[in-house]
């Protein structure tokens, strides 16, 4: 299976100054597959995911991107290379209209394709076009979240990692991202996404790794970590 | 290798070679500065100076009219037998490091005399070094009157060898009287730098204009700071005022900055100018579009006094250094002179005998008036030194003609001031 | 400001009381010691060079040692310190060349004038954070500067004090005598150097790391932020105003230069060369300065390029001051010691 | 102080319409060098403390550019490009080592630059001053405009000035690349992760303020005299403009450098020995009223 992994990563170890955050991380996502990244909160997901994106510095381990090595490389070349990060809490530009946002974003894929040019995002983001000469700073949270995914498919990536999507959003609003993320993963998107909130993966992801305190405890379909209560108990306290 | 070189190499090419020497070897020498060194038979001057920043070139042509001198008087035999040895320090303009370079080139270098060329402040506080430590020193730059003409200030082992403001002055207002008289100028307007020089010149520039020129009124005053770099706000003043006649004491970049900024308005049409500084080469050949009839004292010009000595100084500079001598390089050169013929006198080069001889010294020189200039005894500063005004004109040589300024008038009217001042 | 904090490393807490008065006695014997030997210098050496070089080290040390107090005890980046310094100067140059008073008076009016101007311009400035501080610091150092500039009659203006500061004997000290000068000077450096130690290690001095570190949460405990602010800025213009004095009695006079944006600059200079987690750093980064200086100005005209590299390589190479750097060194050498003997 | 010659000033149109130019005219040319430091604080968060050097680089190789070709144009580019191509080098490799860091640490560079800077050009140019002297193009009459005399050099500069406003600010607000350089300065980390190569947008906004202040440099070589530190004097009032107008609002360095020319140009009426203690006061009273200045965010 790893052959054949969009991305791959291996022995993970990331520090803050002295302390050691992620210790040893495993993980591997398969074309078109949507993989949960579940644990609680400070159990080192968002920095498994910026240390993918390139944000914070791997000190140990690698990373390995549709076969070539992306580790410690600059963020804006591991986006180059097709991961699309959205993160944690949007970090939209606020002072930009949206449609700014959108075209900073705006980049072929990494084989040059232009899967998402305006026109397809407002398609799938029909929100989005009637604000597209707000300023993005007075839009809700959901809105400012759907712009941030819509800024990420604008620079046509081939994995899109997403941290904690649901995070502060009314339930209405998660619903709306979740119908969202199915409608992109039916387009055939690889998707790797950080949550606390399991139930908003179930139907969503395919398979689920979970972490603890910097550490990969377990690894299996979604359905299976569903059935396993003592698992959901211990790391997710379900 | 260090700037305290006395070859007669290209300063250049010197410098570049001392500061990749001391990259190279910096953490050797900082080893120990206060060890003092054994005492050569040559004799050391210490020479405090301005040698980084703005007025940078008072440091280098400071220098340079010393060490052609020097030069000279060491293939000759030195001070009065003893070669001389020039350690030249910059202070950055800072008067605290001139306090401290000075103390320290008696101190720790065994300079036996301080040739002082620093400009304002930094002077008055090499003085109260040379007070202290009752060394030789001999002012160089600092034309402010007070260093040497009040007698709270002055001390037997200091004199200066540099112009006075209040000589320029007396000269000045003088020569600008009669041509006020002769034109109808009576609505004056000032333009001086705001610091002691630039005031002082100033106040008794007018003073003695009034003097000469009884009807003579000043309508407007202005006071740029020093080294400013936009003159804009001065100008716009000095034309709504509309005075027939400007005087301004600025001198080197600022004053160039002035003009070109000035003929921007064409001033130079509206009004005659007397600018006491113009008349200095490095004013002079760096002004691209120099107006035609400043009225200017002289500062160094090679063509006045008009003697071949004088000429022959100038242009042996020139070749030397590749430009012309500034009014700090005759005044320093002067220094050297000075000391020498004092060392003759004495029989020595042992600084407590030359300040017994050097009060009342003549010496001859080539910027003197009379072909000599004099330690005046009463107040250690020089006298006689060529003093002049005339106008300038955009190309070689300048000034064409020089009014000479009449010493008699100058010693009267000083002499009043120094009453009027509580000096004497 | 990570790079900026004194005591970072340590992870000290604040000591008990009994502790307190015991670090207080080892102080006052190193200070005792150090007064003894630099009182000594003189007589071993006869170099009247090193004794300018103390004197000095004396009224720059002092000054870069109570910035510290603002940038790394507290974490108020001061542009404008220059401005205590030259107050100093002028105000007891003033006070000896103008009333006559003896020289103890002048020095105690002094102080108290640095406190008053502190208090003033320090109760404008301390509500400013960050850089906005340090531009209103450096302007209210450019108004000082402008207006001795102006103050012609009473300042001399651009030529500064002049004449030389008169300077009476006073219970048998001749000051006008630079050895009596040299052990006065040390003295005044031994005593402010003690009495600043003191205030840092005081529950005082935790405070103000407390409100470098988290001045939010320091209010929350109920610590007047501002107040405490005020008072540091107002002791160190104080400590600071004792370097102009010295200073002044060095060159025997006061000039513009002295309250001239670029002292601050020199004194910002001396904390990042000496380094600011320790008490010493500053002091360090003095002699190092000063000798930098002196040797500079010896060998080149170029004294620009000189400091500009050593800058660099401070700021880019070590990254940090002297003695951070002994500092931290010298706790990675104990540290791998004892895992060494704990492996064993 | 003089304030009968200033009441005197504000009730005649004369000196009121000139003394507002000459204020434009000072305040445009400290616009040109402001602009760039705010613009550099604002993207790179650096406070650019050797700013005044590529003033003066801006000059000399203006001057250079001059006597070598005759061409004023060549003087302005060859000021403005040096200028850009020497803070890009400076940039690239020791600004940039910097980012993030201490601002102490930062203007520790800087002030190390400054004097290098300063010591290369007495090096290269030599210690005395000089002077460029003005094109034959502007040697002309000054112009009457409303009782108030204006120079033609001064009109080129006042509109070179506003030109380069009004090109940056529309740049800044309407192209792609001016976009993603305001979102780079609001969050480099984001830019970063959609694909921009910010080091590349830092070293382009460095170079853009240096050539700016190279600029004018190279606008001010034939009015100013040129010498080893001239930029210093140059700085510190651009300073003074971006901390008034707030540091990295390029409307507040306009309006700032408008104010200062003002308070200049009346202040040498009425305080002719204080103008310069009457910037900082200026700037006192701005930052005791807007601690961020009269444009600038709040930094925390």
């Amino acid at each position: 299976m790893s052959g054949q992994a969009v991305i791959e990563v291996k022995d993970l170890d990331v520090y803050y100054g002295t302390s050691q955050i992620l210790f040893g991380v495993d993980l591997s996502v398969a074309p078109g597959e949507t993989m949960a990244l579940l644990g609680r909160n400070g159990a080192g997901k968002s920095t498994t995911m910026k240390a993918i994106a390139g944000l914070v510095p791997a000190r140990r381990g690698r990373v390995t991107f549709r076969g070539e090595a992306v580790t410690r490389q600059k963020p804006y070349r591991i986006a180059r290379a097709g991961i699309g990060f959205v993160p944690e809490d949007r970090q939209i530009f606020p002072d930009h209209t949206v449609e700014d946002n959108l075209t900073i974003g705006a980049k072929k894929g990494p084989e040059g394709q232009d899967e998402w040019p305006l026109k397809s995002i407002y398609e799938v983001f029909p929100l989005l076009e009637p604000l597209r000469y707000r300023i993005a700073g007075r839009l809700s949270g959901g809105e400012q979240q759907m712009l941030a995914i819509a800024r990420t498919l604008m620079g046509n990536p081939a994995l899109l990692l997403l941290d904690e999507p649901s995070e502060g959003l009314a339930p209405i609003i998660v619903q709306r991202i979740g119908a969202l993320l199915r409608q992109l993963r039916a387009r055939g998107a690889t998707i790797l996404i950080a949550e606390q909130n399991m139930h908003f993966c179930l139907g969503l992801a395919s398979r689920a790794t979970v972490i603890d305190k910097g550490h990969i405890v377990y690894c299996a379909s979604i359905e299976e970590l569903k059935a396993d209560e003592a698992i959901r108990h211990r790391y997710l306290a379900l | 290798m260090t700037i305290e070189s006395k070859t007669g190499e290209s300063k250049m090419g010197i410098n570049r070679r001392a500061t990749l020497a001391l990259m190279g070897a910096g953490a050797m020498t900082v080893a120990a500065p206060w060890v003092a060194r054994a005492q050569a038979k040559a004799i050391k001057i210490g020479m405090p100076t301005i040698l980084s920043g703005r007025v940078a070139q008072l440091g280098t042509s400071s220098r340079n009219g010393v060490m052609i001198e020097v030069e000279k008087l060491n293939a000759a035999g030195g001070l009065a037998g003893r070669p001389i040895e020039m350690v030249v320090r910059d202070s950055k303009g800072q008067p605290q490091e001139a306090a401290r370079i000075a103390r320290e080139l008696v101190n720790t270098d065994g300079c036996e005399m301080i040739i002082d060329g620093e400009a304002s402040s930094g002077s008055f506080a090499v003085q109260e070094v040379a007070r202290d430590l009752g060394v030789l020193c001999v002012h160089t730059c600092s034309e402010a009157s007070s260093l040497t003409a009040d007698p709270k200030q002055r001390i037997p082992n200091a004199f200066r060898c540099a112009r006075q403001g209040i000589h320029d002055s007396i000269a000045g207002g003088n020569y600008a009287a009669a041509i006020a008289k002769a034109k109808g100028l009576k609505k004056w307007a000032t333009c001086s730098p705001d610091y002691a020089y630039g005031r002082d010149t100033t106040a008794e520039f007018v003073t003695y204009l009034k003097h000469f020129a009884p009807d003579v009124e000043i309508i407007s005053e202005t006071w740029p700071k020093l080294f400013q770099p936009d003159y804009t706000e001065v100008i716009t003043r000095i034309l709504q005022a509309k005075p027939q006649a400007l005087y301004s004491a600025l001198w080197g970049g600022d004053l160039t900055s002035f003009i070109d900024q000035a003929n921007l308005y064409a001033m130079f049409t509206q009004m005659e100018v007397f600018a006491v500084n113009m008349a200095d080469y490095t004013a002079l050949t760096v002004v691209k579009n120099l107006p035609k009839g400043i009225h200017s004292g002289n500062r160094y010009i090679k063509t006045f006094p008009a003697t071949a000595e004088n000429a022959a100084w100038g242009d042996a500079y020139k070749a030397k250094y590749k430009e012309y001598p500034t009014n700090w390089s005759w005044q320093n050169a002067t220094a050297i002179m000075l000391l020498n013929e004092a060392a003759k006198k004495a029989g020595s080069a042992d600084g407590k005998k030359l300040a017994e001889v050097l009060p009342g010294l003549t010496v001859k020189c080539p910027f003197g008036a009379d072909g000599t200039v004099t330690m005046r005894a009463e107040d250690h500063t020089i006298v006689g030194y060529a003093i002049g005004w005339g106008t300038t004109i955009p190309t070689e040589p300048y000034v064409p003609e020089v009014k000479a300024g009449d010493w008699k008038q100058i010693f009267e009217l000083e002499a009043q001031w120094k009453k009027s001042k509580g000096y004497a | 400001m990570s790079e900026l904090q004194a005591d970072r490393s340590s992870g000290r807490v604040v000591a008990g009381a009994g502790q307190r008065r015991s670090a207080a006695g080892a102080d006052l014997l190193i200070a005792a010691i150090g007064f003894a030997v630099l009182v000594s210098l003189p007589f071993l050496f006869s170099s009247k060079a090193l004794v300018d070089f103390v004197i000095r080290c004396a009224a720059y040390g002092l000054f870069a040692t109570s910035l510290n107090l603002l940038v790394g005890y507290t974490g108020l980046i001061s542009f404008g310190h220059g401005m205590f310094f030259g107050l100093g100067a002028y105000s007891f140059g003033l006070l000896m060349q103008r009333t006559g008073l003896s020289i103890p008076a002048a020095f105690v009016l002094t102080l108290l004038i640095s406190a008053v101007a502190g208090l003033v311009i320090g109760a404008i400035c301390v509500r400013l954070k960050e850089i906005y501080f340090a531009f209103v610091t450096l302007a209210f150092q450019m108004l000082i500067h402008s207006v001795i500039l102006s103050w012609q009659p009473l300042t001399g203006g651009d030529q500064g004090l002049r004449g030389g500061i008169p300077r009476p004997v006073f219970l048998g000290i001749d000051l006008g005598n630079q050895l009596h000068l040299y052990i006065a000077s040390c003295a005044l450096l031994v005593v402010g150097l003690l009495l600043m130690r003191q205030i840092a290690q005081s529950p005082f001095g935790y405070t103000l790391r407390m409100v470098r570190d988290n001045a939010t949460r320091a209010s929350f405990i109920g610590i007047n932020v501002w107040r405490v602010k005020l008072a540091v800025f107002v002791l160190a213009g104080m400590f600071a105003s004792v370097g102009g004095v010295i200073m002044s009695l060095f060159v025997s006079g006061a000039y513009p230069e002295f309250a001239y944006w670029t002292i601050s600059g020199e004194g910002i200079f001396i904390n990042m060369l000496g380094g600011v987690t320790t008490f010493i750093g500053p002091m360090v980064g003095t002699v190092l300065l000063l000798i930098l200086n002196d040797t500079a100005t010896r060998l080149t005209e170029h004294y620009g390029i000189i400091l500009g590299v050593v800058i660099l390589f401070f700021a880019l190479g070590l990254r940090k001051g002297l003695m951070d750097f002994v500092v931290e060194w010298y706790a990675e050498r104990r540290d791998k010691a004892s895992t060494r003997e704990t492996s064993t | 102080m003089d304030f009968d010659a200033l009441t005197g000033c504000l009730v005649s149109s004369a000196c009121i319409v000139t003394q507002t130019t000459s204020g434009l005219i000072i305040g445009m040319l400290l616009f040109l060098v402001a602009v760039g430091l705010t613009l550099i604080f604002g993207v790179l968060k650096i406070v650019n403390f050797s700013h005044g050097a590529f003033y003066m680089f801006g000059a000399y190789f203006a001057l250079s550019g001059y006597q070598l070709t005759g061409s004023f144009i060549v003087a302005l580019l060859c000021g403005s490009l040096g200028a850009a191509a020497i803070g890009l080098i400076f940039e690239r490799f020791f600004i940039s080592r910097v980012y993030g860091r201490d601002v102490l640490m930062q203007l520790l560079v800087c002030y190390a630059f400054v004097l290098i800077f300063d010591d290369a050009v007495k090096l290269i140019w030599g210690p005395e001053f000089k002077s460029m002297g003005m094109p034959a193009a502007f040697q002309v009459p000054p112009l009457f405009i409303a009782g108030g005399v204006v120079p033609p050099f001064y009109l080129l500069l006042v509109a070179v000035a506003l030109a380069v406003a009004a090109l940056l600010g529309l740049g800044l607000a309407r192209t792609r690349l001016g976009k993603v350089i305001r979102a780079a300065a609001h969050n480099p980390a984001m830019v970063s992760a959609l694909g921009v190569n910010t080091a590349l947008i830092y070293g382009a906004v460095f170079a853009l303020g240096c050539a700016l202040a190279g600029l004018a440099g190279a606008l001010a070589a034939p009015v100013r005299s040129l010498t080893p530190g001239m930029g210093f004097s140059v700085l510190i009032e651009s300073f003074i403009v971006t901390v008034i107008g707030g540091m990295g609002s390029i409307l507040g360095a306009l309006i700032g450098a408008l104010l200062l020319g003002l308070v200049r140009s009346f202040g040498s009426i009425g305080f002719p020995l204080f103008t310069d203690g009457l910037m900082y006061l200026f700037m006192v009273i701005v930052l005791v009223a807007r601690p961020t200045g009269l444009f600038g965010k709040d930094l925390a």
